[in-house]
């Protein structure tokens, strides 16, 4: 394990309860994330990357304890900040920031941006106002917008531009970890890439962390130091960013890969690389996850459920194939 | 031992009815009064909400003696009564092979029983009181009842002719809340709840020349305009009381109908708490006295339709002293005596009303604006009847309050210094002791009018009108009583054009 | 300000609700006769020019007794919108905040409320308490309480899924911080918007119950038991019974109109809580 | 050159809103041959969408008006025709499915009935026959037991089964043009894979026509064989597929295709910076004269500001709207 | 749907157990002495003993509640104290008026409400929706009972064409009392329809507006197949929640138009009995009408899920 590991997830687990009410007890739960663990180095920008419902913005939230889990560690720095309370975990929060999707939903319509900026700020000491202006101005500036800016409301800006406020909040307190909630997700092409670049120029600046939190493998690569893929609830693959795309193992992995339509005239359309829908999390198959869909499924993948085994450099992935027989594609 | 004798025949009514009447009877039809209030069950001897005699007091049920519309006793089931010298013994002479409407015979027996029911431990009737002054019944035969009294009591006969009294018949009495049977001109068909009673003519009448009415349906709508409406749309025959006297106003101008502003038993007073301050004080209370103009009074709420009284006696009921120029309408002596008695700038006092009886809330209101001229500022509160009940009359929490007393000789509430407007006062004790007691006419006269004059003195209460029954009806409607001496509304004589 | 005067809706309630808050303000100073002075001589009058809406079987003044009528009114729709807003907005932000079974209890709380027709209750409560205008605004008021807790809950339930409140948290705001700094001010508006629209409801149930006898008590004029008075009295003068149905009417489309034209502008997109 | 089964001649739609008139889609021509398989490409609310729902007479309105312009389906314009005779067109010449599978289904009625009710229209069928043939379109769009699913609900599917039943709706009539708005938007890339290749077979059997709508540069190459680039509500570019790639014209295209991150570039050593449209999609309601791209465009010249450019051809099969044509010709200057 | 069911219909039954204690505890503490109010002010104070002991109104709070709950659920209900005779069959008697009235009104309402709601939906904005919208604003302004003295004022007073209130009943005269109905039905039915047309106006706008309906248009459907099967239904679901909490207060609350006309009603009942004190009668109904609420909103759950398969096939 690389030093100056910086976060630290170990067998983190996160089941919502389905139904019940006052009387009843729930009916089932849905697995959201079930026995997660990887690690985030200083600096290092690493990527979550599934489909809806692979568990991967409740793993964000789960690091950024806007969840309690269910089982589980998250270590921030080597301190244990699992069952810390509310306000125990308050200092922390300058540590870490998150960065949402919905740039519409994720700022407060009826506050001025001078303060959505620096609301990170008021958790923890009396800043004088003045001072607060002139953060909020340097802030603004760091991202793009001007100072003018400071008096508007969210409505007034465009969805990159919002996108842009919520990053300068999350950088308010100078924090050493962000948790990049599928920040472009939402934002239009020629949008994206501002935004993209405006992370990757922020993290260099300020030696930044990001845990990145997207379906758009490409956005990740781009972005991303490590890649982990998360199929119902679970990591099935961990890899470096320059070997993902070719040298992936897992066979959802290189179904996903196969399946991100490349932007060069093809002029035609490749057969489907997988069959089928994903399976509900609150029933998960047993055994392997995605054996229901596995065109290499055998016996062993039914009944007993892989871990993550190191098959190189950096690389670990979650298959009976890799881990028994040394299988390659 | 000598008796006096009091014997009026048949042939007296029909004398005084054939007087009343234009026109010859004609028999048949059928006729639907209306009345206000629906009657809480069918029995007169377990409730004395007047609602319940005027539907079935006289119609369904008949006592010992009746009372016709000038307010003379009259023979009912008892042909004669002869009260001996002393007062004390009563001989009743019974009407022979009368017939309840189910068929059982009424006797002596029957009779006895009923009032031993009323005066029993466990009784329900309203007023053990009337009965328990009797000491002894004997039946010497089928025909006569002799009751002997403890002792000498004024009203007993008075007591004898009120529902409370009505005949029963030992078969059958159990369902007399819901399916009344008595001996009366009508029998009882049926009662839609809500909405009215039906009664046919009882064809096994003692007296075989009556009822001229075929079926008689009371039917029961509470509002004035609606009863209005009733009547001038047909539905209706008779309004036994027009609540709101604006509908007797708009009525008596159309020659359909006719409207009696005759008298009632009622008293409508201003109920005052003699107990609490400042109306335990008699200057205050006479000073009330004189700041009502009972006249403008009668023309505000009653728009004209009532008689002002003096104290608390219905003009209607005998021995009646006329006592309004007591204390004549005049503010300015309301305002020395106030000052006399230590309130030279008034004071703020509460009258509360109850939410049922519109005449009380509008006499509150008009009584409010009068007392105000002489600085009484006073408050309304409406209050709801079951409050009325168990605040005011029970727990006596009340400075004033408006309500009307309907029953006919009921002047004895002033000797109860319990009574809720806890009058106490030994002079109008011994008036009334002696009132009862008073073995001649004019002894009775002169000491129910005694009684009369130390309340209204005293201005216990702010006594104010006397309400006319206000009966409205079709032209045609003929025999119908101009005055309701009685609570009963008696159809016994009534015939149609 | 500009914004709202070109919505038709809003500055046709806003003028309507002036005239109505208007009268009432007068007739502190101002009525043209005393409202509750008795004329045994001018009793039922028609509509002239000495008494513009007639006069009552007392011979007191229409106008007179419609605009002291008007203060009755707006004063009912003040306290029985705070009752229903002070507790409302207590109970639904609990209830969105705790969910589970404080929101469960709350919320079968006021289904059990819901459950009973409210004109029943508001009879029974009086006839506990006594008829009174008070005891009539309490009555009103209580079954505001779920109304605005609904509300609160139903737009505070969406908020605290909002991301800028998961951003408040990761920000190290405390809860109560988010709940003031974050909820309320976005709970306000539609808060106004429902609040304007009860206070018309409430005049109109206000009337009800001063119709059946259970406002406000005689001699002080209210606009429903002016109503019953004038009933009686229908075939005889039956403009009694047309001026203060006028004045309620008028008064309940103002501020329905004017919640409307709030609506419209504050909050385009928000969704009626029943 | 084939013959054109949809023309769009020079239309304008305009939406009317109480902040001004917003110009949706501003003298947009395309048009599409028989059996051919057209990408329209654009962000969000570049009027990709209106153009698409113009077609049909589906535009909201009001507050969305067609201001001018032209929409000839098979030589007939279908402007012009009436709103009855234009219904009989719609479903059965022309289909259309949706971005969102879920809202776009109606969620009270079996999905069985929603496609076979395209039939009972068109084909005036009974039920029972059209339900026959609605199993035979579900089982063509591989979705399993068919006649199970029949009677089931909008709900109980998943996104990209919800997705099929559309796709099986507007196939039953056997429609001679097929527009897809945004049909893989929704789902995700393992389904998004699913969905167009069943598009694909579908198009291939039948010989439809397709206008694929979609801001995924990705989608296009693999799906289209001529691409349409809008911008603001403009046609910024017509190009072939391999033309739009290899040599985009306007600045826009070329932007675009240069901000998107490539799969594989990691692998390949490079991660280069990507090249970033400056600027944000100027507001449809303010009036502006001279290109609309010029705020945002590296190459911006007087001309751009003061004039619109017109859509000039560049080469055989590619247009674009761009001074850089007129200076190509001229001066030279750009190649 | 079974699940849904019986998950309501346990949440009903809790409700109506809640409801019940509510009812009967403020009732106990109720002030005012039935037996008094019977009797009369002059009874004696023995005569009112034996009759509260002949009530039972001498037992304790739980001995009462728990035997009147017996009662209920053993089908018997209490006995009126006024009216000597058993609750239940004075609840029918009085159905028998307010049913028929509220169904009336209930389908005034209806007839006017939706065709009007959906047609301004589908003229948004344009005059005929706008005269619409402006009179429902009216109708949601003026109070039910004003209108109801209004048409009396016109139908009674001035042209005679009605009377003024009261109710023949059904057994006398069945036509009358049909035409006694009607007024008040159509004073109350009017002023539903006001809330109804606004409702059925938005929630079919919200429709309107939504893809499905989009997509029904691009199958070529006809605009009326469009609005009235692909929209209407989906539009319904609000508009039912409604209408059956308005059924569900009519029943229960048309005690102020009963008052107007002075029908026989369970409201004007409940409304005498309260005063009265005839504690039997006001409990039994204020639980009959809190029931009929609860059970009507039960209905409108029920016919909801048969609406709404989202709900049917949880």
């Amino acid at each position: 394990m690389p030093e100056h590991t910086l976060l630290e997830v170990t067998d983190l687990v996160k089941h919502f309860p389905v139904g019940g009410g006052l009387l009843s007890k729930p009916t089932s739960w849905v697995k959201a994330v079930d026995g997660v663990s990887f690690h985030v180095a200083k600096g290092e920008s690493f990527g979550l990357v599934g489909e809806s419902g692979c568990g991967k913005t409740t793993l964000g939230r789960l690091v950024m304890r806007l969840l309690d889990p269910t089982a589980g560690t998250v270590k921030l720095d080597g301190k244990d900040i699992t069952h810390l309370s509310r306000s125990a975990l308050r200092p922390l929060r300058q540590q870490m920031q998150i960065i949402f999707q919905d740039p519409f939903s994720s700022l407060d319509p009826r506050m001025k941006v001078e303060a959505i900026v620096t609301e990170p700020l008021r958790a923890y000491d009396r800043i004088p106002r003045g001072q607060r202006r002139e953060k909020a101005v340097a802030l603004l500036e760091k991202v793009g917008l001007r100072a003018g800016d400071m008096d508007k409301y969210p409505h007034e800006f465009s969805g990159g531009q919002r996108q842009r406020i919520g990053i300068a909040r999350s950088l308010c307190v100078r924090p050493k970890l962000i948790v990049a909630d599928e920040p472009v997700s939402a934002l239009d092409v020629s949008i994206q890439a501002q935004v993209i670049n405006l992370l990757d120029d922020l993290r260099v600046e300020f030696g930044l962390s990001y845990v990145f939190i997207s379906h758009d493998l490409s956005v990740v690569e781009y972005m991303c130091d490590r890649i982990a893929v998360m199929y119902l609830g679970g990591i099935v693959e961990t890899a470096p960013a320059d070997v993902f795309s070719v040298n992936s193992r897992h066979p959802y992995t290189r179904a996903l890969l196969a399946a991100v339509p490349l932007p060069d005239p093809q002029g035609q359309v490749p057969p489907a690389p997988l069959d089928g829908d994903v399976p509900s999390p609150i029933d998960p198959p047993a055994g392997c996850a995605f054996h229901t869909r596995c065109p290499y499924v055998h016996e062993r993948c039914r009944i007993e459920r892989p871990v993550l085994a190191k098959t190189g450099e950096r690389h670990w992935v979650a298959c009976w194939l890799n881990a028994g027989a040394g299988f390659s594609v | 031992m000598k008796k006096s004798l009091f014997v009026i025949f048949l042939l007296a009514v029909f004398l005084t009815a054939g007087n009343v009447l234009a026109d010859t009877p004609k028999k048949g039809g059928s006729l639907v009064v209306c009345q206000a209030a629906e009657p809480q069950g069918l029995d007169p001897t377990g409730n004395t909400a007047a609602a319940i005699d005027r539907v079935v007091f006289a119609n369904i049920y008949e006592g010992l003696i009746k009372v016709n519309s000038n307010g003379e006793f009259i023979p009912g089931l008892a042909i004669t009564w002869i009260v001996s010298g002393d007062g004390l013994t009563y001989t009743f002479h019974l009407r022979q092979g009368v017939k309840f409407h189910n068929g059982q015979m009424f006797n002596a027996e029957v009779a006895k029983w009923n009032l031993e029911r009323a005066m029993n431990e466990k009784t329900v009737n309203p007023h053990p009181e009337y009965f328990r002054v009797i000491a002894k019944m004997e039946t010497p035969d089928e025909g006569t009842l002799i009751i002997t009294l403890k002792d000498v009591d004024a009203l007993f006969i008075a007591h004898m002719a009120e529902g409370d009294a009505v005949m029963l018949p030992m078969v059958g009495y159990k369902g007399a809340k819901s399916n009344p049977v008595g001996t009366g001109p009508f029998r009882f068909l049926k009662w839609v709840r809500g909405d009215r009673v039906e009664m046919a003519r009882f064809d096994g009448y003692w007296n075989p020349e009556l009822p001229y009415l075929d079926k008689v349906t009371f039917k029961f709508i509470g509002d004035a305009s609606a009863q209005l409406a009733a009547l001038k749309a047909g539905d209706i025959d008779v309004i036994g009381g027009i609540a709101a006297p604006e509908s007797a106003m708009s009525l008596s101008k159309d020659k359909r109908f006719k409207v009696y502003a005759g008298t009632s038993t009622g008293e409508v007073i201003m109920s005052t708490n003699n107990k609490a301050a400042p109306f335990d004080n008699k200057k205050v209370r006479q000073a009330m006295a004189y700041a009502i103009d009972r006249q403008a009074v009668v023309d505000l709420v009653m728009f004209g339709y009532g008689t002002p009284i003096g104290s608390h006696w219905s003009p209607s009921t005998p021995y009646y002293v006329d006592l309004t120029q007591k204390f004549a309408y005049n503010p300015e002596k309301a305002k020395a005596l106030l000052a006399e008695a230590g309130y030279p700038n008034g004071f703020d006092a509460t009258i509360k009303l109850p939410a049922i009886y519109s005449y009380s809330k509008r006499a509150g209101e008009v009584i409010a604006d009068m007392l105000g001229h002489v600085n009484i500022r006073l408050t309304i509160e409406i209050v709801e009847w079951g409050q009325w009940i168990e605040r005011i009359f029970k727990k006596k929490e009340f400075q004033l309050t408006m309500i009307g007393h309907v029953e006919a000789w009921d002047i004895g509430i002033y000797a109860n210094p319990n009574y809720y407007f806890q009058y106490d006062s030994q002079e109008f004790r011994d008036a009334y002791a002696k009132a009862l007691k008073a073995p001649s006419e004019a002894e009775k006269a002169k000491w129910f009018g005694k009684c009369q004059e130390i309340i209204a003195e005293d201005a216990v209460n702010g006594f104010l009108f006397s309400a006319s029954g206000l009966p409205a009806m079709k032209a045609e409607v003929m025999g119908w009583w101009k005055n309701y001496p009685t609570i009963a509304m008696d159809c016994t004589q009534v015939w149609l054009q | 300000m500009k914004k709202y005067f070109t919505n038709l809706n809003f500055s046709l309630g806003f003028a309507l609700s002036f005239v109505v808050i208007a009268m009432a303000v007068i007739s502190f100073a101002w009525t043209p006769y005393k409202p509750n002075a008795m004329n045994a001589r001018h009793r039922l009058e028609a509509p002239s020019i000495s008494h513009p809406l007639g006069t009552d079987q007392y011979g007191r003044d229409t106008l007179s007794r419609v605009m002291v009528g008007a203060v009755n009114s707006i004063v009912v729709g003040l306290v029985t919108v705070a009752i229903g807003l002070s507790l409302g907005v207590l109970l639904g932000l609990i209830s969105a905040y705790y969910g589970r079974w404080a929101d469960e209890s709350i919320m079968r709380f006021s289904d059990l409320l819901f459950g009973f027709p409210a004109i029943l209750t508001a009879i029974l409560i009086t006839s506990i308490l006594g008829p009174s205008a008070i005891n009539a605004m309490l009555a009103i008021g209580i079954f505001y309480i779920p109304v605005f807790a609904r509300l609160t809950r139903a737009v505070s339930m969406t908020l605290w899924e909002r991301e800028f409140v998961a951003a408040a948290r990761a920000s190290g705001a405390s809860e109560w911080a988010i709940t003031i700094r974050h909820i309320l001010p976005n709970i306000l508006s539609p808060l106004i918007i429902q609040g304007t629209i009860q206070f018309a409801v409430a005049i109109l149930a206000e009337a009800g119950l001063s119709y059946l006898g259970l406002g406000a008590q005689p001699p002080h004029a209210s606009w429903g038991r002016m109503l019953n008075e004038a009933q009686t009295f229908m075939d005889i003068s039956p403009w009694m019974a047309i001026f203060p149905g006028v004045a309620i009417a008028l008064a309940v489309l103002g501020f329905n109109l004017l919640g409307d034209g709030l609506r419209d502008t504050l909050d385009p997109k928000m969704v009626k809580v029943r | 050159m084939e013959e054109n089964l949809l023309e769009i001649e020079d239309l304008s739609v305009h939406f009317h809103t109480p902040e001004g008139i917003g110009r949706a889609v501003d003298h947009v021509s395309l048009s599409i041959a028989k059996g051919e398989t057209l990408g329209l490409v654009g962000e969000s609310g570049c009027g990709k969408s209106v153009t698409s729902l113009s077609i049909l007479g589906l535009i909201p309105s009001p507050p969305g008006r067609i201001h001018s312009g032209h929409i000839y389906f098979d030589g007939k314009d279908l402007r012009s025709m009436g709103e009855n005779a234009l219904r009989h067109v719609r479903g059965r010449d022309i289909s259309m499915i949706f971005q969102e599978p879920m809202t776009s289904l109606n969620p009270v009625l079996p999905i069985g009935r929603q496609v076979a009710e395209p039939l009972m229209v068109h084909h005036r069928i009974s039920r029972q026959a059209a339900l026959e043939e609605a199993v035979q379109w579900l089982n063509r769009v591989k979705i399993p037991a068919p006649e199970k699913r029949l009677h089931e609900y909008p709900h109980q599917l998943s996104g990209g089964m919800r997705q099929r039943v559309m796709i099986a709706m507007a196939m039953v009539c056997r429609p001679r043009l097929l527009i897809a708005d945004e049909p893989t938007t929704a789902l995700d890339v393992s389904i998004q894979s699913q969905i167009l290749s069943l598009m694909e077979g579908l198009r291939h059997e039948t010989g439809m026509s397709l206008l694929l709508i979609t801001h995924d540069l990705g989608v296009v190459a693999q799906m289209a064989k001529r691409v349409v680039v809008m911008y603001a509500g403009q046609v910024v570019e017509v190009a072939g597929l391999q033309d739009l790639f290899e040599r985009p014209f306007h600045p826009y295209t070329q932007g675009l295709l240069k901000s998107i991150p490539r799969l594989g570039s990691r692998a390949a050593g490079k991660k280069e910076r990507l090249k970033e449209i400056k600027g944000t999609v100027p507001s449809l309601l303010d009036p502006v004269s001279g290109c609309k791209f010029a705020d945002r465009c590296p190459r911006v010249f007087d001309v751009c500001r003061e004039r619109q450019p017109e859509l000039e051809a560049i080469r055989d099969g590619q247009q674009a709207r761009c001074w850089k044509t007129q200076f190509s010709e001229r001066s030279g200057r750009y190649a | 749907m079974v699940r849904y069911f019986i998950k309501k219909l346990i949440t009903l039954v809790v409700l109506l157990l809640l409801v019940s204690i509510t009812v009967f505890s403020v009732l106990y503490v109720l002030p005012g002495d039935p037996a008094q109010i019977i009797l009369g002010l002059n009874a004696t104070e023995e005569t009112l003993a034996n009759l509260r002991a002949e009530l039972g109104l001498d037992r304790s709070f739980w001995v009462q509640y728990l035997g009147w709950i017996g009662d209920i659920l053993s089908g018997k209900g209490s006995w009126s104290i006024n009216y000597d005779m058993p609750v239940y069959d004075l609840i029918l008697s009085r159905l028998a008026v307010t049913g028929p009235l509220a169904l009336m009104a209930m389908l005034i309402g209806i007839v006017i409400s939706v065709p009007l709601g959906i047609y301004a939906a589908r003229h948004q904005n344009r005059p005929g929706d706008m005269i619409v919208m402006f009179f429902t604003q009216l109708g949601l302004a003026t109070p039910e009972f004003w209108l109801g003295i209004l048409l009396i004022l016109l139908f009674a007073v001035k042209l005679g064409l009605f009377s003024a209130g009261g109710f023949p009943g059904w057994s006398v005269d069945v036509w009358g009392s049909l035409k006694a109905l009607l007024l008040p039905a159509f004073a109350l039915g009017v002023i539903r329809a006001s809330i109804l047309t606004r409702l059925t106006r938005s929630s079919m706008l919200d429709v309107l507006r939504e893809d499905y309906v989009r997509t029904a248009r691009a199958k070529g459907l006809r605009e009326r197949s469009v609005v009235y099967v692909h929209a209407l239904k989906n539009a319904l679901v609000p508009v039912l929640t409604i209408l059956g909490l308005q059924l569900g207060q009519l029943l229960a609350g048309a005690i102020i138009i009963e008052n107007v006309y002075y029908l026989p009603g369970l409201g004007r009942l409940v409304f005498q009995a309260i005063g009265q004190r005839d504690l039997p009668v006001v409990r039994e109904i204020v639980l009959f009408m809190a029931a009929a609420v609860i059970i009507v909103n039960f209905l409108v759950d029920m016919a909801y899920a048969s609406i709404d398969p989202r709900i049917r096939l949880e």
